[in-house]
């Protein structure tokens, strides 16, 4: 029925089984659009957030996606900027997963505002010593350029590519895509770290504080380096599900293993200076605020489990399986590791913004407990959900990975 | 990193006696209605309430009969510093619309609801709580006549944006139109003060400008029992607490194991 | 160029892309961004030239001097702000958190009656039809009229809440007497205690003040002195001076108490004591205080009978006060009884004593329900062996304002008759011969009333035991509520002739609770009335006009002002001053016996100058050693209870032979097994637990441990809850004999392990959203014995158990 | 914001700042510009060559 829009050569499931597929997401889709449509008309009381977790859900949400889609960039650096030719195979399904990550996430960001009709005063008030304006500005920008990045695979569609400007359009786009990607590494780059800026010049929330260089904390080179140290990880990890699902082989191991390689030398130095940092942090920040290390992890759940979670059991262990070349080259092991490397950034980013909002830092106020409401998960499951559906039509309807011809023939 | 920066003309700031407070709560209900803070038909959500100056019961935590209770009214610290040396509180440094910035005349923290786009990062970065978000319209229904109580002065706010205690710039702003058409440059100390300031039964709360001698609360903030909350942040509040008390001194700030000092045992006072 | 898909889509696209280059989109989106900041729900309030108009609060007894912000709108004027008078004597400072927030009250139309109604569906419903003020009036008046033919005039009643001797509630008082009903029953409070305290011990009903400025030592009995104990106004005001790092004369304050209260905490000294033993406590100073000689003998030898053994007429030899003490309060029994070590009633009995100037004041928390004979009598006399009675710095024994009285209201033979029925409350009887009325008491003879008029109260919330008292009130076959609000008890009527509220009326201040010197305040309308109401002053005057015949001619006047006028003339004649110097703090002036400057040249003037600053007040002199006791003397053998002494074991009092004649400590606690916890509760000055509703901004200033949402909280002891295996914020249910209430625990160290510590001031079922079951009332389940002197409910205590739920 | 705006202030900081921001919207549009045209100088020639072979 759609087989005049499948990319020729390769073989897709049938209309139906399609259907079916999507169809659990497309309901996830609509509760997060009852969600979105409730809070936008009732207000954000519709939440569970409050003046305590002025960040919650939805921004631990966002940091995920943005830290998750940080593939995009740095693979599309790597393809067009150093000339990695090996990565072709694999810079479209980055390139996609960036698009849905940060289109994802400024979905979820124009709910969370309190204002979205006036959130453009971000750009044109702007307060250019908040970490935040250097983030809008940049994703904003960022979006733009995953978009053209997006459109020429987009105009490859067997359809599209019947309609000549399109066609022309795209190919021509995609002869100036190194300077696209040159932008967007840049962007990426600024914006991954302001938003462990964002963070670290909370200077007067112990938690969070860090010091740094010029007038960047420490957390922004460190959120810059822990999300292209997984953002390639997850693009594999999404490159292995897709693989799994349709039961084939679609992208060459020599993609998959230079990016697992690069992510666990990446990973390792993240660790490194993370545990560094975090030593340095107890020892002057937190120390001056007359915190120790325990003082942070006494409140509700946050307990010691979580550093260890994230820095050990998420930080350590895949840094290991993914250097050693034995567990790299195993699939098995190299998919524990993506998914512990991705769990990892998540709760880092999940910490800084939970437990930095959740331990009081007056000594007379009290912990405050928080638990999403339907309308907060039906928004930040939407975002997967759009996810999913976009892949899945991206996979069926676009040439997304150049290899798959090769690599299945149709016999 | 310290910078030096401009002192501003006037910081005007305020101290509240702690030993003279009783916690009666005059201020918060002079402030809301000075203020048109909007009142909701649940004010026990302390989570999503608005209550520019909020009150706080601090315990002694020692057993009965040992037990001593104080209240620490908290208005907007009205920062000087975000805690790193540079000249702006910890939330206006993050503010992305320039919603809330330092009036160099005064120093008082300023925040503007029609330009706030709701992202709440200031919330996030003060330590205070001293930031409330209108998680809904203000509470003003149709036929109940609430609305002919608001004062003209302060506009009220909708959804969606943050709102904080303004030492009550409209006030400033009344005292300096009055003496601007009498002529004078200066205002008197009593000229301008805070709503909360003016309503304390008790006289706890003293207001004036920290930058001039003459004003008592540049006397008191030198007085033994002056502290800050936090100040080990480094923020610089311009709001100071008294109090002869040890134990509720040290409720304000945390220490570490090897400075806790052990505190004078109640039964002993006097 | 054909429309065909391709040239369709190709141009939408285009479009798209060129709209961006047109001002539209950007026009729009700054349109709704300017949408966003003028949303036509968010009130735009009225601009306007603000100015302010003097006046007094009279929300409660406190009497502080209030300025009331206006803007001059188009639409009218409108208050918009109070703030405290710094030209006022009682408040020299700003004024308490519901005064405060009052402007609610005036404007929150669901909070109120906009004009007369009647009852429209089931009783309780809430439901009134409005009908107009002739309608309202005439259907009282023809009620009344028809109880008065059938020759029942005693079963009208009236409940008032009016402050005493104020014009309103003489004009109250007097329509029921030309009615022909003995049964004007006024809600009573600490005051009401003092009194007959007063008659008991100095001969005379007088309200007790206490020069709390001028001493040195005071000593607290569970007044909640910072949170709305007297004239809020006044007392918060004197604890800043005396909190004054800087001032060197600074009394030392001791507040005997269960809890950590706020006074407590902030108090010099808090002495833990068992709830309900503060007679004891009393008479153990007092004990240590004559055994080691450092009782007052010049006050005591001269001015005091009944210390020394002594020979009544019939030539029977009593025991004197001193001996009763030496042998029945030695500090080791009353440290049993109360709790609190020997040493330390030791230690404070030699402080007091060798202060210059202490004071024992008394009066269980906010003062706003009356409390115990016996205790209030051993605690004045701690205060006489001192010296400190009629003393600067010491307790004041006065006599009321010097406001004209008004002649004796006509009778005819109807009145005459209903007048000589015995009152339904036993006031004044056998049973409870020295209390003018014990409101609560009404709930017992509910079949005999035929017509109930409720004026500036709350009964049924305010008196103990409300579960009974509703069930009474749905026996009255008529009900008339004069209330401004929908409060509790409005709910139940079937006609409501509304009152202004506070701003709106003319209205007095007599004497504000506690304050040490005369002070009458009168009240102005700063804003005209904003619906229809009318002052109930007037309406009353009305009425009887209405009825006509004795009862007309009793109210000759036109209206409530001329009363007010007429009476005001008693202080004309009295002299005492209209001018208040802020710079001259009266209590100064009583310290250095000035007399103030009268500030009037003749009565009009004086008319004009109370009615523009709400002010009349004088400074009196004391160091009177005069009292109206058939001895002459202050008594701590009460002459007027000997006279009563057959009837004392009717009465209750358990004390026998002398003892019972002087203050003495008798457990007033009713046990009940099963209930093994006493409930306490206990007022705050951010909430009103009186007839006026609490302004809804008050509620952010409480906390959520003392009310989430619909659930108040009672305060445990982490021990009580460690027993009960509790946690903070179970619901529980409270329960006492008289019935059950849902709450949460808040578990605080601030309260002792045995008791169950409650607010008051939440549980409404009246009113709007703001205020409605929020809460639990503690009077629906307070259940205590009869104080034996007064009659009054003990409230302070009632035996409870508390099951999870 | 524009160095027009009332709001707009000639320091370091917002130089850097918009001049960055302006840089990348120029890079992009001007990106989008020139792939655009190409695309309608390509289709032009083409559809030149197309007339031309149809006549």
């Amino acid at each position: 029925m759609d087989s005049v829009l499948i990319p020729e050569g390769v073989s897709r499931c049938s209309a139906k089984k399609f259907f079916l597929w999507t169809l659990p997401w497309i309901l996830i889709l609509i509760w997060g659009a009852v969600s979105a449509v409730l809070c936008l008309w009732k207000a954000l009381n519709q939440t569970n957030m409050s003046n305590i977790f002025a960040f919650a859900l939805w921004i631990v949400f966002d940091l995920g996606l943005i830290a998750l889609g940080a593939g995009a960039f740095f693979t599309g650096f790597l393809t067009y900027i150093i000339g990695k030719k090996e990565l072709k195979d694999i810079i479209n399904a980055a390139v996609i997963i960036g698009f849905i990550c940060y289109s994802g996430a400024m979905a979820i960001l124009g709910i969370d505002i309190g204002q979205p009709l006036r959130g453009w005063f971000i750009f044109w008030h702007a307060n250019i010593h908040s970490m935040l304006v250097e983030v809008s500005f940049c994703i904003t920008c960022y979006l733009m350029i995953l978009t053209i990045e997006f459109l020429p695979i987009i105009l490859e569609n067997n359809k599209l590519e019947e309609i000549k400007p399109a066609r022309l359009f795209g190919k021509n786009l995609h002869s100036i895509m190194a300077i696209f990607a040159a932008t967007g590494t840049f962007l990426s780059f600024f914006h991954q770290g302001s938003l462990g800026g964002m963070f670290g010049v909370m200077y007067a929330r112990p938690f969070a504080a860090r010091g740094g260089f010029y007038i960047w904390p420490w957390t922004f080179f460190l959120f810059i380096l822990s999300a292209i140290a997984t953002g390639p990880c997850f693009t594999i990890l999404i490159v292995r599900i897709t693989e799994k699902l349709t039961k084939k082989k679609l992208v060459p191991d020599r993609a998959i293993q230079f990016l697992a390689k690069l992510s666990g030398i990446l990973l390792s130095i993240y660790i490194v200076l993370k545990i560094t940092d975090t030593v340095s942090w107890i020892c002057t920040e937190a120390h001056k605020a007359g915190l120790t290390f325990m003082d942070f992890y006494k409140e509700g759940p946050y307990g010691i489990w979580l550093p260890i979670t994230e820095i050990g059991i998420c930080g350590i262990i895949p840094a290991i399986l993914l250097v050693v070349p034995k567990f790299r080259k195993d699939p098995k092991w190299l998919t524990i590791a993506c998914i512990l490397n991705c769990i990892g950034i998540v709760l880092n980013r999940f910490s800084f913004i939970i437990v930095t909002l959740a331990i009081p830092v007056l000594p007379f106020e009290r912990f405050w407990s928080y638990l999403p409401t339907w309308q907060e998960w039906g928004i930040a499951l939407a975002s997967i959900a759009y996810g999913v559906l976009i892949f899945s039509l991206a996979y069926r309807y676009l040439p997304v990975f150049p290899k798959e011809k090769e690599l299945n023939p149709i016999s | 990193m310290k910078h030096e920066h401009n002192k501003p003309l006037h910081r005007y700031g305020m101290v509240i006696d702690l030993d003279k407070c009783t916690g009666c709560g005059t201020c918060v209900v002079a402030c809301a209605s000075e203020n048109n803070v909007s009142v909701r038909p649940d004010e026990s959500d302390k989570k999503r309430f608005i209550s520019w100056m909020q009150l706080y019961m601090i315990t002694n935590g020692k057993e009965y009969p040992y037990t001593e209770v104080c209240y620490i009214p908290r208005p907007c610290m009205h920062c000087e510093e975000d805690g790193h040396g540079n000249p702006h509180p910890p939330c206006v440094s993050v503010c992305v619309a320039t919603a809330t910035r330092v009036d160099i005349n005064t120093g008082i923290v300023s925040q503007i609801p029609t330009r706030c786009i709701g992202c709440r990062y200031c919330q996030a970065a003060c330590p205070y709580h001293a930031r409330y978000f209108n998680w809904w319209d203000a509470y003003f229904p149709k036929g109940k006549g609430l609305e002919r109580y608001l004062s003209p002065e302060v506009s009220v706010r909708m959804r969606g944006v943050v709102e904080k205690c303004t030492f009550c710039h409209h006030r400033y702003m009344r005292a300096k139109r009055k003496a601007e058409a009498e002529g004078r440059r200066e205002l008197k100390e009593e000229e301008y003060i805070t709503a909360c300031t003016e309503a304390c039964p008790a006289g706890a709360i003293t207001f004036g400008d920290l930058n001039n001698p003459k004003h008592k609360v540049s006397q008191l903030i030198k007085s033994d029992r002056a502290f800050r909350l936090l100040e080990r942040l480094n923020t610089k509040p311009k709001v100071y607490y008294l109090s002869s008390k040890e134990w509720v001194r040290r409720m304000a700030d945390n220490y570490l194991p090897e400075e806790l000092k052990p505190v004078k045992p109640l039964a002993l006072r006097r | 160029m054909k429309l065909n898909r391709r040239n369709f889509i190709l141009s939408l696209a285009g479009g798209l892309i060129g709209i961006n280059f047109t001002p539209l989109p950007w026009k729009l989106m700054d349109d709704i961004s300017i949408w966003t900041q003028n949303w036509p729900w968010v009130p735009v309030p009225e601009r306007g030239r603000f100015h302010y108009e003097k006046t007094v609060c009279t929300l409660c007894p406190g009497g502080c001097g209030i300025k009331v912000r206006k803007v001059d709108g188009i639409s009218g004027n409108r208050a918009v702000k109070i703030e405290g008078r710094t030209d006022y004597p009682v408040n020299p400072l700003g004024i308490c958190p519901v005064g405060m927030g009052s402007l609610q009250l005036l404007y929150d139309e669901s909070l109120r009656f906009t004009g007369p109604m009647k009852r429209g569906g089931m009783r309780g419903s809430g439901e009134f039809v409005n009908i107009s003020w002739k309608e309202g009036i005439s259907l009282l008046a023809k009620k009344i009229n028809e109880l008065r033919a059938k020759g029942k005039p005693e079963s009208i009643v009236a409940i008032d809440g009016n402050r005493k001797g104020s014009t309103c509630s003489l004009l109250i008082e007097r329509l029921i007497k030309a009615i022909g009903s003995p049964n004007y029953v006024r809600i009573s409070n600490m005051e009401d205690t003092y009194e007959i305290a007063c008659k008991l011990m100095a001969g005379k009903s007088s309200p007790v003040s206490f020069d709390l400025e001028n001493s040195d030592y005071i000593l607290s009995f569970g007044c909640a002195l910072i949170d709305g104990w007297g004239s809020p106004g006044r007392i918060i005001n004197a604890w800043s001076m005396w909190h004054d790092y800087n001032s060197k004369e600074k009394p030392k304050i001791v507040q005997i108490e269960p809890k950590a209260s706020d006074t407590a905490s902030k108090a010099a000294e808090w002495v833990a004591i068992r709830p309900g033993t503060e007679a004891a406590f009393a008479l153990g100073i007092a004990h240590v205080i004559v055994k080691q000689g450092l009782y007052n003998k010049r006050f005591v030898e001269n001015c005091c009978f009944g210390f020394k053994d002594w020979v009544g007429s019939d030539g029977q030899i009593h025991t004197g006060f001193k001996n009763i003490l030496l042998k029945r309060y030695s500090p080791d029994r009353v440290s049993s009884i109360t709790g609190v070590p020997k040493e330390k009633i030791i230690s404070l009995a030699k402080e007091f004593a060798k202060a210059k100037r202490p004071v024992a004041i008394f009066g269980k928390d906010k003062g706003e329900l009356p409390g115990s004979i016996f205790e209030y009598m051993a605690i004045m006399a701690l205060n006489a062996l001192v010296g400190s009675i009629n003393r600067i710095g010491g307790l004041l024994i006065q006599d009321g304002l010097p406001l004209k009285d008004l002649d004796d209201p006509v009778l005819d033979s109807i009145s005459r008759r209903g007048l000589r029925k015995d009152r339904l409350d036993d006031a004044g009887t056998e049973k409870a011969p020295f209390t003018h009325s014990i409101a609560e008491a009404i709930s017992e003879k509910a079949e005999e009333i035929e017509l109930l008029m409720i004026f500036s109260s709350n009964p049924l919330y305010t008196l103990p035991n409300t579960k009974a008292l509703r069930k009474a009130f749905g026996k009255i076959p008529f009900i008339v509520t004069f209330s401004p609000f929908l409060d509790d008890s409005a709910m139940m009527a079937d006609l409501a002739l509304p009152d202004h509220v506070y701003l709106e009326k003319i209205d007095e201040v007599i004497w504000p609770t506690g304050l040490q010197y005369p002070l009458y305040g009168l009240s102005k309308p700063v804003i005209s009335p904003i619906y229809n109401t009318k002052h109930t002053g007037d309406v009353v005057i009305q009425i009887a006009k209405k009825i006509g015949g004795s009862v007309a001619k009793s109210f000759p006047w036109s209206s409530f002002e001329d009363v007010v006028k007429y009476r005001v003339r008693g202080l004309y004649e009295a002299g005492g001053s209209v001018k208040y110097n802020a710079d001259k703090p009266v209590w100064e002036m009583i310290r250095k016996r000035e007399k103030p400057e009268k500030g009037y040249s003749s009565f009009s003037d004086m008319w004009k100058k109370i009615k523009e600053n709400g002010l009349w007040f004088d400074v009196p002199d004391y160091n009177k050693c005069s009292f109206s006791t058939p001895s002459g003397k202050f008594e701590f053998f009460s002459h007027v209870l000997f006279y009563h002494k057959n009837k004392l074991k009717a009465m209750g009092v358990t004390a026998r032979n002398d003892e019972a004649f002087m203050p003495h400590y008798e457990s007033q606690e009713l046990k009940v097994s099963g209930y093994e916890l006493k409930m306490i509760p206990y007022g705050m000055i951010n909430l009103s637990s009186g007839w006026m509703p609490s302004p809804p901004f008050v509620y952010k200033t409480i906390f959520d441990n003392q009310l989430l949402k619909e659930d108040s909280f009672v305060d445990i002891n982490p021990k009580l809850a460690k027993s009960l295996k509790l946690k903070q914020a179970d619901r529980v249910i409270l329960s006492s004999p008289a019935g059950n209430i849902k709450v949460r625990v808040n578990i605080t160290e601030t309260v002792p392990p045995d008791c169950v510590y409650i607010p008051m001031g939440f549980g409404h079922t009246g009113y709007d959203e703001f205020i409605r079951g929020k809460g639990a009332n503690p009077n629906e389940i307070i259940l205590g014995r009869r104080d034996p002197v007064s009659g009054h409910k003990v409230w302070w205590s009632t035996p409870v158990k508390i099951v999870k739920l | 914001m524009t160095p027009f705006s009332f709001e707009w202030q000639w320091d370091i900081g917002h130089i850097i700042f918009f001049g960055f921001l302006y840089l990348v919207l120029t890079i992009v549009g001007l990106g989008l510009s020139w792939a655009g045209l190409k695309t309608v100088l390509q289709l032009l020639g083409l559809m030149w060559e197309r007339d031309l072979e149809e006549h």
